[in-house]
Order: C-alpha cells, then sequence, then structure tokens
C-alpha cells in the first residue's frame, strides 16, 4: 500500500524568514512528525524561489518519486505560480503543490523565535495534510471576445483605447461627461515643462473621436457588469442628450443663442459660465453639444425652443429618451480618475465664504486664456489684479483630519501656480509648505527655477486664514486675508496678508468609486483608490482577473504615470486577447447528481446564475459562470456540491494540520490527563 | 468449502428504547425467512443467553451482528468490545448506534447533571431519597450495576465498526433488505458491501423521496406547525416556514412524515459523505435566510428556538463536537464513585 | 444511603504553572482579509502568533463543520474574516457568512462555547493595521477566557476506539476506503 | 420632562451666577429637570491634569462615580462650564480606551467606596441637551419676545467643539448650531469668523499681554462686525471678555464696550423673562443700551455709552462666481 509521497522544502528567505523562524527545526520537525503523514524527504534552502531552489524540488520529484510538494516560503500571492511551474516541469501535477506562508504570516508578523517557529511547523503541517487531499486538476480554458471596455474618458483611458484600437482591436469608450479629454482639458499649462495642456490632449482626442475601432459613449455611463474574462457582458446607458447627432454639425450656433447662462461647476470649475445647451469645451470630442434639462427654459417654464428653431439641420429633438446599449468585452480598463478635494471641507482656510480663497482648479481655469478671464490673474471682483497671493500645500492631504495620503502632484501644481501667477502679474508670491516633493524627470530643476523668479518658500502648514485683525493697528492687515502659519525654518509665527490665496486641493477618488469597484467585483482601499493586483510587479491589473486599471483611479499621479498606465493595461489586454483563449484556475463547483435530492437550498445563492435547476434534470452548476466562492458547497445540505481546489476533504485536513499535536497548548496537559494514552507528550516551548 | 446453511447471528440492545428491536419484529412474516437464514445465537431482548456464554464464544465464531443502542454504561461498552471480538461482521444498527439518538442528547450536560434530573428530583414519591445500591452480597457472589460513562457514545466511538444502518427506528422493509444483501454475501453469493458502507438507505437525502413540490428557497420566517392556520398538502414544509430536517437527512424511510405534513426531524442521520449532520443543515437553513442586516437576520433565527434540538437531535453524540462543553471537560466523576464510571469523556480514550 | 449528589467536582489536574497561549484558526478571503494579512506582513505590524489562518475564497465557503471541526481539534477559539458588507469580491457572498455565522453562534452558545470564541472580523484588502489590532484583541480575549480543552479525535474513530483496531480485518471489499489509519510511512 | 444628572462646577456659584440663575429660569418652559449630583467636587480646571494626571483623572472620576452611583433614571451628566465638560469627557473616554487607566482610577475610588465604570455616563454640555434634545423648534415655539433687531456674535470658545471626545460634532471649527440657536431666538446673528477661537483662558494671570492680546482680538472683531453684544456658552470665556474687558482697554488705550452675556440669559429674555430675573445687569460692561436699543429695559446703575458701533460692511461687489457654502443647519 502506498500513500502520496510528500516532500517539504523550507525557505529561509535570507534572513527574512531565517531571522525569525528556525528554518532547521521546522524542517526536522516536518520529517519527524510528519513521517508517518507521507512526508519523506524535508529540506531548507535559502532562496526556494531561486533557479537552484526550483531545480531542487524538480530533482526530488524526480528521484524520490515525490507525488506531493509543500514549500513554506511566502504568500502564495507571490510565487505560487513559480512553484507550481517548477512542478509541472518536473512532470508533476502544478495543483499538487501547496505554497504554505511562513513569511508574511509568521517570520514578518512574529518576533518570538519559538513561538514563530511552532506556528511554522503548524502551517506546514497544515500544508502537508491538506496538499494530501488535493488531485490533479487542469486549468479552465476560454475564449477571449476581441472587444474592450474603458471606463473613463480622460488621458489614462484615451491613451488605453488608442493602443487597443491600434493594435486593431474593437473598444467601447465610456466617458460621463459630454466629452473625453478629463481633468487635462481644463489645465492651462503642464508641469515642468509648461506645455500647453489643450495642444497635447486635443490631437489625441480627435484621435480617439475619429478612430474606426474606438467606440466613443460620451455622456454615458456604464450601469452594470456581468460575466467574468473573456466574457464580460456591460450595460451601458446614454443619457439623452436632446441632440440628434447624426444631424448636428457642431456649429454651435445653439449654444450662441441660449438664453440660459449658469455656473458651470464641472469643466469651469464653479468660476465661469456655460450655456444651457453647451459644449465644455470648444475643442470637445465629439463635437455635438448636450442640453442640460435642469438649467433650460424650455424644460422648466415650457416656452424658449430658441434653439431648436436657429439649429440650421433640426437637431435639436426635445423627446429623447435614455437609452441602453450592451456590449459584449472580454477585458476592462478601470480609468475613472479622481475628483478635486472639496476644500469647503477645511474651514479654518475659509473657502466659500472669503472671496478671494481659490482652489488650484478655479486657479487653473482663470489661467487659461480659453477660461472666464481669458487668463487674466484677478481676484473674485473679476477686475483687481493681486499684489499678493499664498499658495497653500496639501489642503485636504497629508492630514488625518482628511486624507492622510499625498496627493503627489501637487507641489508641482503649486510651483506651477507660482510661475504663472509671477509671469501675469507684478504680485508677491509665498508657498506654505509642508515638505516640497519634486521627484519627477525636470521637477527640481523647476522648483530652483520657480524659487530664482523670486517666489518666496515658507516651510510651514497653515494654521488659518483670517480677515480677523489680531491687533487693529497691525500693518498692513485691513481689508487683506492673513495667512497664519508658522515658519519652521525660521522657527516663528508669521501672519502674511495677502491680496489671494490659492488652496492646492489634493485628489480624492469619484464619490461613486466605491459603486464602480463593487460592480466590477474589484476592492479599494480604505482611501477609496483601485487595488492593484500586486502594488510592484502588477500595478495596473486588479484582483479580479480581466480588470485592469489606469491613471488616478489607482491613486493620484502625474500625467505621464497616467499615460503609461494606460498604455500598460492595454498591453496587458493585447497580451491576452492575440492569444485567443485564456487559462483561469479550475477552482469550481460541482454536482453530484445522484446525491442531489433537488430540494433547491442552493438555487438561489448564485449571483452569476451559474446554479441552474431542471425538474428531472436535477441541479447543475455551470462552470463557464462558476467564480468559485463555494457558498453553494458549503449551503448544499446533502453535502452533494463539491469544490476543486477548496475541497472539504482539504479544509478539514488543513484545519487538523494547523492543530497538529505538539503544536498546540493542551496537549501536554490532555494527554497527562488520559492516563495510558499512546502519545508521549511533546517537551512544549511554550510560547512566551 | 460450504456455505453453512444458516449463519450465526446476534442482535443486542445497548443504550437503546428497544425500538430498533421492534422494528426487527415488524418484519412480520418475513421473520420466518430470517429464522430460517439465520441461527439467533444472542439476542437479550427475546432470548436467555448469559454474557458468560458469548464470552466463551471464539473470536469471529458469530457471522454478523446488529447492534443498536449508544454506549452509556461500563457494560455497554464491554459488550461492545465482546460482540466485536467475537463477531465477523459489526453493524451499527440504528440512529442510537450510529449517531447517539436521544440518549445522546445527554451529553449537552455533566452526567451528575443527569443523574441528578433522573435519580435525586424522582418524579414519584419518595421521602427516603432511595438511590441504587451498586453492589450488593448475594449467597452466589456479588451483584453489581453497571456503572454510567461520563458520555454516551456511539459504537464506532468505542470499537471499529463494519456497517451502519440509520433511523431511529430502521424501517422493517429496510431491514429485510440489509439482512438479505449480508445473507447472500455470507453465502458467498455477492460481494460484502465496502467496509464502512451505510446500509438500507440511500445517497441522497429525504427530499429525493419527498413528493411535495419544491421552489428556489428562501426563508422569511420559522414557524412551529401550530403556529401555522393550516398547511398547502402540496408545497415544500420548508418553504411554508417549517423547519423540515429533509434536506439534510439521509434518504430511506420513504419520506413518511413529509407526506403526513409532519416535517422531518433527522432520524436517518446525514446524507453520505457528510461530516456533520446540524453543521451542514444549519448551513443549509442559514443561507436561504432572506435577510442582509444582522437585526433581521436575528429576527428570522428566533424562529428556531432551540437550535441544538433542531439540528443535533438524532446526532449530537456522533457530530464533531460529540456534545456540550460542560459535558466536553476531562472529568473525574466525584460524589458517588460507582455509579459514575471513572475516565475521560467525549474523545478522551484516544 | 443520602442522597448526596454526584456533583460535578471537575478540576483538571493540568492546571500548571505554564501561562496559557490560546490557539486560534482564521479563515480568511482570498481576496480581502488574506491579502491583508499579507499586508501586514508586508508592513511589518506584528500581531501574538496564536493565530493560524486557512485561505478560502470567500467567507461565504467557510462550512459550520469547518469550525466545529477547529473546536473539535483543539482551537480555543476561530475568526471569520471576510470582506466588508457590500465590498465581497463575489458581491453578496459574504451576507451568506453571516448569516450562518449567525446561526453557528446561537449553536454554539447552547453548546456552551462562548460567543468571544468565535468572531468575526471584516478586513478590506487595505487594512493589514486593523486586522492584526482585531487578531490581537481576539487573542487577549480568548486568553482571558482561559482554555477551551475540547480536544476530540474525530478524524479517525477507529483511533478514538479504546480496543486496538489493527487485528480486526474489516469486512467487506478490498478496494473500500481503507480504515483510516495514517497511511502507511513510505521509505 | 426629561431628567439630567447635573455637574454645575464652581463658576456657576462664582462669577456665573449670571448663568446659574438664567438656567434656573428657563428649564421648566423646556422640559428639563436637572438632578445636581450630591457632594460633587472641583474637575481640577485646567491645570490639574496637565501637572498630574493621575490625580486629576481621579478627581473627576469621582463625580462620575458619583453620578453612576446617584443614576436617578438617567445616565446623562450635563456640564454648562465647557471646561467641566471637557475634563469629565475626558477622562471617561481615557478610562474607556486604557482599561490599566481605569482600574487605577477605580483603585483610587475604592479608597473612598466608590466605583466607575468607564462608559457608564454619558458626559454633555448643556448647549448640546438643548439643540440636540430640547430641539430648535421647541426653544422657538417658546419664544415670547423675539430679540429681533438685536446683532449677537455667537461665541462658542474653543472647548464644546474640541476635541469632541465622542464625535458628536461635524464642524470642530466653524460649527453653525449655535447660530440656529440664537436665530431661533430671533436675534441677528453675526457670521462671527472666531467663534471657536481662543478666549485668553487663564493667559491674563500667566502673560497678561497675550491674554489681552486675545481678548482683544475678540472684541475687536465683534465690533468691526457691528455686533450688539457677544453670546457665550462658556463661563470662562464670559469672564475673559467681561471682566477683563476694561483692563485690556487700559492696557492698549483702547475704548471697546462689547458686552457678553451667557446664551441661557438670551433664551431667558426672549422667552419673556425679566432682565432682572436672568441676572442681566450683573455684567461689568453693561448689555444695557445693546438691549435698550430692542426694547428691552434693563433696570440698572446707568453706564456711559461707547461709541457707536462701526458702519456694517459694504456689499460684495459682483465678480466670478463664488462657491456656495451649503449645509448651513448642519452643526
Amino acid at each position: 500500500m502506498t500513500g502520496p509521497r510528500v516532500g517539504v522544502y523550507v525557505c529561509h528567505c535570507g534572513t527574512n524568514i531565517a531571522g525569525v523562524v528556525d528554518v532547521a527545526a521546522v524542517r526536522d520537525w516536518a520529517l519527524e512528525r510528519l513521517g508517518p503523514h507521507g512526508v519523506v524527504v524535508a529540506r531548507d534552502y535559502p532562496f526556494m524561489c531561486s533557479s537552484l531552489g526550483q531545480e531542487l524540488i524538480e530533482k526530488d520529484i524526480a528521484e524520490l518519486g515525490l507525488d506531493r510538494v509543500v514549500v513554506a516560503a511566502c504568500s502564495p500571492h507571490m510565487h505560487e505560480r513559480t512553484f507550481r511551474g517548477a512542478c509541472g516541469r518536473a512532470g508533476l501535477n502544478p495543483y499538487l503543490c501547496e505554497l504554505v506562508s511562513i513569511r508574511e504570516q509568521v517570520s514578518w508578523v512574529h518576533t518570538d523565535r519559538d513561538a514563530a517557529t511552532r506556528k511554522a511547523e503548524a502551517v506546514v503541517a497544515g500544508g502537508v495534510l491538506r496538499v494530501r487531499e488535493q488531485v490533479p486538476l487542469e486549468p479552465l480554458r476560454v475564449p477571449i471576445a476581441p472587444a474592450t471596455l474603458v471606463i473613463g474618458g480622460g488621458i489614462a483611458g484615451i491613451s488605453a483605447a488608442l493602443e487597443l484600437a491600434d493594435a486593431g482591436y474593437p473598444v467601447h469608450l465610456v466617458e460621463r461627461q459630454p466629452s473625453i479629454g478629463g481633468h487635462m482639458a481644463q489645465f492651462d499649462k503642464t508641469f515642468p515643462t509648461l506645455d500647453c495642456a489643450a495642444c497635447i490632449l486635443t490631437p489625441r482626442m480627435v484621435d480617439a473621436g475619429m478612430h474606426p475601432n474606438i467606440t466613443l459613449h460620451t455622456w454615458s455611463e456604464v450601469v452594470d457588469v456581468s460575466g467574468h474574462v473573456g466574457a464580460f457582458s456591460v450595460r451601458i446607458l446614454h443619457r439623452p442628450r436632446y441632440v440628434d447627432t447624426d444631424l448636428c454639425t457642431g456649429c454651435g450656433i445653439c449654444e450662441e443663442k441660449c438664453p440660459a447662462k449658469v455656473v458651470d461647476p464641472v469643466f469651469e470649475s464653479g468660476i465661469g459660465y456655460r450655456k444651457g445647451i453647451y459644449r465644455p469645451f470648444p475643442q470637445a470630442v465629439p463635437k455635438y453639444p448636450v442640453l442640460d434639462p435642469e438649467h433650460c427654459i424650455y424644460f422648466e417654464r415650457g416656452t424658449c425652443r430658441a434653439c431648436e428653431k436657429l439649429c440650421p439641420t433640426g437637431a435639436i429633438d426635445f423627446e429623447q429618451q435614455p437609452e441602453e446599449v450592451t456590449v459584449e468585452v472580454g477585458n476592462i480598463v478601470l480609468a475613472t480618475g479622481f475628483e478635486p478635494f472639496d476644500a469647503r471641507r477645511v474651514e479654518a482656510y475659509g473657502y466659500g465664504r472669503y472671496p478671494n480663497v481659490f482652489t488650484s482648479l478655479e486657479f487653473e481655469r482663470m489661467s487659461n486664456a480659453a477660461g472666464p478671464t481669458g487668463g487674466r490673474i484677478v481676484l473674485r471682483d473679476g477686475q483687481t489684479e493681486p499684489r499678493s497671493v499664498a499658495i497653500v500645500h496639501c489642503v485636504g492631504s497629508r492630514d488625518r483630519n482628511f486624507n492622510p495620503y499625498c496627493s503627489a502632484i501637487c507641489c508641482m501644481q503649486s510651483l506651477k501656480v507660482a510661475h504663472l501667477v509671477r509671469e501675469h502679474t507684478e504680485a508677491t508670491v509665498y508657498e506654505l509648505y509642508i515638505d516640497m516633493r519634486t521627484p519627477g524627470k525636470g521637477f527640481d530643476e523647476f522648483y530652483q527655477r520657480v524659487q530664482d523668479e523670486g517666489t518666496h518658500l515658507i516651510r510651514g502648514r497653515v494654521a488659518e486664514i483670517t480677515d480677523v485683525l489680531r491687533l487693529p493697528d497691525e500693518a498692513g492687515e485691513d481689508g487683506r486675508l492673513i495667512v497664519q502659519v508658522e515658519d519652521t525654518l525660521a522657527g516663528r509665527q508669521r501672519r502674511i496678508p495677502v491680496d489671494m490665496v490659492v488652496l492646492s486641493v489634493g485628489l480624492e477618488p469619484p464619490s461613486d468609486a466605491r459603486e464602480m469597484a463593487r460592480r466590477l467585483g474589484i476592492t479599494c482601499s480604505s482611501d477609496g483608490w483601485v487595488i492593484e493586483r500586486h502594488p510592484k510587479l502588477d500595478p495596473v491589473a486588479t484582483m479580479t482577473d480581466g480588470v485592469f486599471a489606469a491613471g488616478c483611479a489607482l491613486g493620484p499621479r502625474d500625467i505621464p504615470s497616467s499615460v503609461a498606465n494606460g498604455a500598460a493595461a492595454a498591453a496587458r489586454i493585447l497580451g491576452r486577447i492575440s492569444q485567443g483563449e485564456l487559462a483561469l484556475e479550475p477552482i469550481r463547483a460541482s454536482v453530484d447528481e445522484a446525491r442531489c435530492s433537488g430540494c433547491r437550498i442552493c438555487n438561489d445563492l448564485c449571483p452569476f446564475g451559474a446554479i441552474s435547476f431542471e425538474r428531472g434534470r436535477g441541479t447543475e452548476v455551470d462552470p463557464a459562470l462558476c467564480q468559485g466562492c463555494g457558498v453553494c458547497i458549503a449551503a448544499c445540505p446533502a453535502g452533494a456540491i463539491s469544490g476543486t481546489g477548496f475541497s472539504d476533504a482539504q479544509i478539514l485536513a488543513q484545519i487538523e494540520g494547523l492543530l497538529f499535536p505538539g503544536t498546540i497548548h493542551p496537549e501536554a496537559g490532555l494527554d497527562a490527563v488520559v492516563a495510558g494514552s499512546a502519545t508521549t507528550p511533546e517537551p512544549e516551548a511554550v510560547p512566551a | 468449502m460450504t456455505a453453512p446453511a444458516r449463519h450465526r447471528l446476534a442482535i443486542y440492545w445497548a443504550a437503546s428504547c428497544g425500538g430498533c428491536d421492534i422494528s426487527i419484529l415488524n418484519l412480520h412474516e418475513a421473520i420466518l425467512d430470517l429464522a430460517e437464514r439465520f441461527e439467533i445465537v444472542f439476542w437479550p431482548a427475546a432470548m436467555d443467553v448469559k454474557y458468560a456464554d458469548v464470552e466463551a464464544m471464539p473470536d469471529g465464531w458469530i457471522d454478523l451482528t446488529l447492534f443498536s443502542g449508544g454506549i452509556r454504561t461500563d457494560e455497554n461498552a464491554h459488550l461492545a468490545r465482546l460482540l466485536r471480538r467475537t463477531s465477523r461482521i459489526l453493524v451499527a444498527f440504528g440512529s442510537c448506534a450510529t449517531e447517539g439518538c436521544i440518549p445522546g442528547l445527554a451529553n449537552l450536560r455533566p452526567i451528575e447533571d443527569v443523574v441528578d434530573v433522573v435519580l435525586g428530583q424522582p418524579t414519584v414519591v419518595d421521602a427516603d431519597g432511595t438511590w441504587p445500591l451498586m453492589r450488593l452480597s448475594v449467597p452466589e457472589g456479588e451483584l453489581r450495576l453497571p456503572a454510567l460513562e461520563p458520555t454516551l457514545r456511539t459504537l464506532d466511538q468505542v470499537v471499529a465498526v463494519d456497517y451502519r444502518v440509520p433511523g431511529c427506528p430502521p424501517e422493517s422493509e429496510r431491514i429485510a433488505e440489509v439482512l438479505g444483501r449480508l445473507g447472500a454475501a455470507l453465502d458467498g453469493r455477492e460481494a460484502l458491501p465496502p467496509s464502512g458502507a451505510v446500509l438500507g438507505a440511500g445517497d441522497s437525502t429525504v427530499c429525493d423521496e419527498c413528493g411535495r413540490a419544491r421552489s428556489p428557497k428562501r426563508i422569511d420566517r420559522f414557524a412551529r406547525i401550530t403556529e401555522l392556520g393550516s398547511i398547502d398538502p402540496e408545497r415544500c414544509l420548508l418553504e411554508q416556514g417549517l423547519p423540515c430536517n429533509g434536506p439534510a437527512t439521509r434518504e430511506g424511510c420513504g419520506a413518511k412524515c413529509p407526506a403526513a405534513g409532519a416535517p422531518c426531524i433527522g432520524c436517518y442521520g446525514p446524507a453520505e459523505g457528510v461530516v456533520d449532520f446540524g453543521g451542514r443543515l444549519l448551513s443549509a437553513f442559514a443561507s436561504v435566510v432572506d435577510a442582509d442586516d444582522p437585526a433581521e437576520i436575528d429576527r428570522i433565527l428566533d424562529g428556531l428556538p432551540d437550535p441544538v434540538g433542531q439540528f443535533y437531535r438524532f446526532s449530537l453524540a456522533g457530530s464533531l463536537l460529540r456534545g456540550g462543553r460542560r459535558a466536553a471537560g476531562p472529568s473525574v466523576a466525584a460524589g458517588e464513585p460507582e455509579l459514575v464510571a471513572a475516565g475521560a469523556s467525549l474523545g478522551a480514550e484516544r | 444511603m443520602t442522597a448526596t449528589l454526584p456533583t460535578a467536582g471537575r478540576t483538571s489536574p493540568t492546571e500548571a504553572a505554564v501561562p496559557f497561549e490560546p490557539v486560534i484558526i482564521g479563515f480568511t478571503c482570498n481576496w480581502c482579509s488574506y491579502r491583508a494579512a499579507d499586508l501586514a506582513g508586508t508592513a511589518r505590524i506584528k500581531y501574538p502568533p496564536n493565530v493560524r489562518l486557512i485561505r478560502l475564497m470567500c467567507s461565504g465557503r467557510l462550512d459550520p463543520a469547518f469550525v466545529l471541526k477547529a473546536f473539535a481539534a483543539g482551537a480555543d477559539a476561530v475568526v471569520m474574516t471576510g470582506c466588508w458588507p457590500e465590498d465581497c469580491h463575489y458581491r453578496v457572498q459574504n451576507v451568506k457568512a453571516l448569516r450562518r455565522f449567525e446561526l453557528l453562534r446561537r449553536v454554539l452558545t447552547d453548546l456552551g462555547i462562548e460567543p468571544a470564541r468565535f468572531q468575526r472580523v471584516y478586513a478590506s484588502a487595505a487594512e493589514g493595521q486593523q486586522l492584526a489590532d482585531a487578531f490581537t484583541r481576539i487573542v487577549a480575549d480568548v486568553r482571558a477566557l482561559g482554555p477551551l480543552d475540547w480536544r476530540v479525535d474525530l478524524a479517525d474513530p477507529a483511533a478514538a476506539a479504546d480496543e486496538p483496531v489493527d487485528g480486526h480485518e474489516p469486512a467487506g471489499t478490498p478496494e473500500a476506503p481503507a480504515p483510516p489509519e495514517p497511511a502507511a510511512v513510505t521509505a | 420632562m426629561s431628567a439630567y444628572l447635573f455637574y454645575p462646577g464652581c463658576s456657576l456659584s462664582g462669577s456665573a451666577k449670571a448663568y446659574a440663575g438664567s438656567l434656573a429660569a428657563i428649564l421648566d418652559p423646556l422640559g428639563i429637570e436637572l438632578r445636581e449630583i450630591e457632594d460633587w467636587n472641583c474637575c481640577g480646571a485646567s491645570e490639574y491634569l496637565t501637572l498630574s494626571p493621575l490625580g486629576g483623572h481621579a478627581l473627576v472620576a469621582r463625580n462620575l462615580a458619583l453620578a453612576q452611583r446617584q443614576g436617578d433614571g438617567t445616565r446623562t451628566l450635563v456640564a454648562p462650564c465647557s471646561l467641566c465638560y471637557v475634563n469629565l469627557a475626558k477622562t471617561d473616554r481615557y478610562a474607556r480606551d486604557d482599561p490599566g487607566l481605569g482600574a487605577r482610577l477605580n483603585d483610587a475610588l475604592g479608597a473612598g467606596g466608590l466605583t466607575y465604570e468607564p462608559g457608564s455616563i454619558a458626559v454633555r454640555h448643556l448647549l448640546e441637551i438643548l439643540v440636540d434634545d430640547v430641539g430648535l423648534e421647541a426653544i422657538a415655539a417658546h419664544v415670547r419676545r423675539p430679540l429681533r433687531g438685536l446683532r449677537v456674535v455667537p461665541y462658542l470658545g474653543c472647548l464644546v467643539t474640541r476635541p469632541d471626545l465622542d464625535r458628536r460634532w461635524t464642524h470642530h471649527e466653524r460649527p453653525r448650531v449655535f447660530d440656529s440657536l440664537l436665530a431661533a431666538l430671533g436675534a441677528e446673528v453675526v457670521d462671527f469668523p472666531l467663534r471657536t477661537a481662543c478666549c485668553g483662558g487663564h493667559m491674563t494671570q500667566i502673560s497678561p499681554d497675550t491674554g489681552f492680546t486675545l481678548i482683544r482680538r475678540l472684541v475687536d472683531a465683534a465690533s468691526r462686525l457691528g455686533a450688539d453684544l457677544m453670546a457665550t456658552v462658556c463661563p470662562m470665556c464670559q469672564m475673559n471678555i467681561d471682566a477683563y474687558q476694561a483692563e485690556m482697554n487700559r492696557h492698549f488705550g483702547s475704548h471697546y464696550h462689547m458686552p457678553i452675556l451667557f446664551f441661557t440669559q438670551l433664551i431667558g429674555l426672549a422667552f419673556g423673562s425679566p432682565p432682572e430675573a436672568l441676572g442681566i445687569g450683573t455684567e461689568i460692561v453693561s448689555a444695557r443700551a445693546a438691549l435698550g436699543r430692542i426694547g428691552i429695559e434693563v433696570p440698572a446703575p446707568a453706564e456711559p455709552e461707547a461709541a457707536a458701533a462701526p458702519a456694517r460692511r459694504a456689499k460684495k461687489p459682483a465678480g466670478l462666481p463664488m462657491p456656495s457654502l451649503g449645509d448651513e443647519d448642519d452643526r
């Protein structure tokens, strides 16, 4: 009679594991105590993931006839593939290899050497007992649809879409605003080169708009995503534009003649106006305007229809209804970007109360030649040029009251603001910063340049912006904004009277980011940014296969990074589409027909619709739809549903292993009680 | 070799109500076939054979033993070991022997509490506080009452068991089927069933035999049968709010209870391969509770006032935990040294 | 004879001077809490070594039998961890886990297992610190409760039997499941 | 009638007698019953906790323990003084967060036969009771003599919204709810940027120049905004601005005259109580002229009138659109 032959390999990971866990002890323990459970060889090695480490396993499989392998090293999310690959090369079914974590879950989180070693032994025992119950598996192969969905038409989304489309594959680009372009379209200059944002962005927008492989869905929302990698089905809602795009030529007469003028909180950041029917900006792609029914005189009062009367092609259609389309795609790129931090939340800075406190986005529009002031830097009165300007960094960022993270782009943006103020006005400029973060190509040189231009750099977190005088006779304060700050380099409090304050607001995830993440089955950090599959090695993939992310959806980043992300996501997808099919982890549920009684407990439990029931035929799980969560397995009262990769037998065995005699406390006690027990109590190192 | 005309059969009852024996008698005329095919060498419920006679039997002398009842006393344990030694095939027969059944519910409490309820608080007038006399010397020698063990164990927790026949009691027609099959195997006409097999029942659950119509499950309340105005004769009882254990209970009884409008109480034990009947059933029930927020879930679960009774009525002693915590610790009986046998409880005997 | 009841006079002879270190089995979700545990490691956040983790694909995979098994095999407590409600990788499956948790907890309570021995913790993939904090708290809770002492050798009923079974030839066909004695030691 | 445990604190029988008197006058109409903790002691003011944390917390914990023992069917303890409120809340919170501290405090309390279970008493400021439990609508319903035309500065001081140990406030720098309360009385509420700014605390004793500078900042800002008087919820703030205003004027050679009243006094006035029953007239910087302007006669010795308030601010000129502030009622 032969049982499984298991090899155990304990990795030192340099000192990462061996510094805390006594790896030799774990090795010896495994051979001695787990020998009766099939362990025929146990080794330790400095770096199991090295080619030499892998060869060790391959050699043992060949020479010792191993048919199960347990590697005790790092997290399976790190190297499971590596070791499965090694087993595969040696002719062992890769799924008969179990990687158990004694690094992330033992050596890196514990300090007591004895206790950590004991736990590592238990973890190894869990792996050995579990892998004994594992059966050979084959990856599932599914076809992959060639089209890709890109959500978000900012620079990251546009970049991803163009890369995919240029390679010859169809793309659906969804944007909720009337035009693609995103925040970049609002900017005047880009740091540190001071290129004109529009000059570099609009050609890409036009390319995307004209590309035969790109279908634009602007003024639209993704309302539902179902299916799985290779075969997602996506419902997109087209909100009514009230403009027939087949007829509209984009001439702009409607916008010109529309009598309704409203503050534009989106594109103009609330500092300028738009019409009731409008294109957010002249270079908008697509060129068609949208009619905003909330600010349309006809929709409000029932009369007007000026646009309709004056449209030369009769393109205005007040009867237009929302429309839903469904597209089938193989992969998804999430590029939903950011929203600026709401500066009103920092009450001490008085945004919303003091007219001459602006946000950096307001400033972007103000300095933009196409913006509401035609590029003039003026106070809220629309006339007066400021004689002094304070730029406050880290508004809403690096602040435990708001967002703990650094918004990454604001230091450079603030320096750009300082430069633009100096360029356009005679004003004295103060930069009030905590730390100056300029770690990009040409960034620090730009910082130097702004210093040389005479900007006053004051290191200190601004406490307050006020118009209240501390002393009535204090010079120069009356009628101005006073910036109260501790100048940490000079070591004193300062009150700096200025005419204008620009708040460098941080970046936040869009308010509906979590909802979108849920729709896609991906996870966000507590801050709301999408979590990468691996922050360093897989920075544009998400936890859900087939869903990628790019740009600020992943966290604050600048334009070059967003463009690179978009291209990287596209490259990942192109690699898969070109294969034609995908190999998926074979973690699936299946029903044993003989044991299913048709009780129908499971029928409503699958959110992916993988479970079907037909009288006479019984219950079935569709492996193409099954995502492997295992809810139905645990729910089946007859035990008729089983799951590959995470079977009851495997998990029960692992529990037993994790509580292996000798690794838990009551062992000594219980053995003492049971007279004549065959087991000799292990001399136990009790964790401190 | 020639097959003996009649195989030797023993039928024993340990901690059992005798219902299993009655179910055998309920074979009616078929009992004559039994008598024809088997020579009954030991059946305390029906005939007089002394333990000494059994003790004198050679190893494996009995061809087949049907052992009903759980192991409650040292006498039960002794007979279990004795019959294991003397039997070729030992069958755990009925719910008590396979999973503890109703007597197993005593494992919720320490045995001292059980003794106190039975003897300390008698339901008859007992002014003197009568207590069993554990030993009595008579001219023929010393008489001794069996001592209680700290917990009730199933047969396979004490000795190795070849086959299990579930049911409280096993249905007579299924008994006939089991005896027929094992008889044929003993004759050499058929192969023995695989070791450890469950006989006299199917692999699926009661729902397979139940004629009621079923829909996808969503439970918004659990009710007692008395709380329902009327019961739809066609529709699944669980869907009507009755906590019916049928979905998790092994098929074999013919779904008699649900057919009569009473929810299945689970006497046939878990389906094939299920590790813990109660855990599995509670998982199934909870999975289809139609609520997402904890307060509402709580409200619905309040409809199951005695979850342990619901899920472990028959299977507690045979479950993963084998009983409640107060009965679980290592026990050294105090007070009456002989009434309760010293020794560990639950799984301590390793 | 007086009716002195055989009262429970149980004392554990194990009440030795060894400080009690609970062992806790934690079930994790592959997408959130397992990654949170990885993150705790990567960030070198410390928590007591008493918690041993099992990875499931979803907390909805958690079969109550796993919890019962853990207690029976010697765990002092069990922690079910998973995605925050609304944040389930499988959309809504953690809710099924929640329903089972609530019912299983009632059963365990009736079996005499304190609620603190079966807890649930939410942790997103980013919440390594929160997960470590929760483990630290739970270890302290359980340490205060003391050992559960519920080791039952269930995997192997034959091994629990008090009669050596090796001598007994099992009835039945040879291809039948072998008696669950530890597999033969090879080479 | 809602009953609360009540910790008056020392000021209410000293410098803030007017607070105590006016509070007593409005309890009935508001449907509030305050049950004073028997044998309460000093809260330690601002010094003791800094000098001796354990001693300071023990001193406060005795009051919490007394409140817990007294019970009276409620677990809410109301403090009218902002400093008392923060000290009581702080000890409870710290003892909750640090069981070690809780145990040490109970050791100390044990000596006096007392015990306190952290978290068993909810400490709240009087203002919170009025706006949360009584509610602005109920207060407005009792107004008989609206304070129409009276320009009032809502001055909360630093401690009511900070550190906000139990996270009951959403806006800590610029809360609006005190404005809403004064508006419910009919007063014209000045948008006061310094509503949670420092009154100087004990600085007048330690560093008079600093203390007077802080007092002057408040009084000057209130005067510039054309306020008739300031309203406060804190005895310390009231004392600094009222009792030290003259000294501050001497220090700077200035001539401010900015009366400050407790909010309970203004509520009482609006409810129609006679000014003298509310302790009005006992303030040092007289509110007589200010109240006289809206027709409330305060029978008290006349005081030389201060210069008229400066002209009100001019309207903002039109220009670029302003962001809206939103949620004005949100606290």
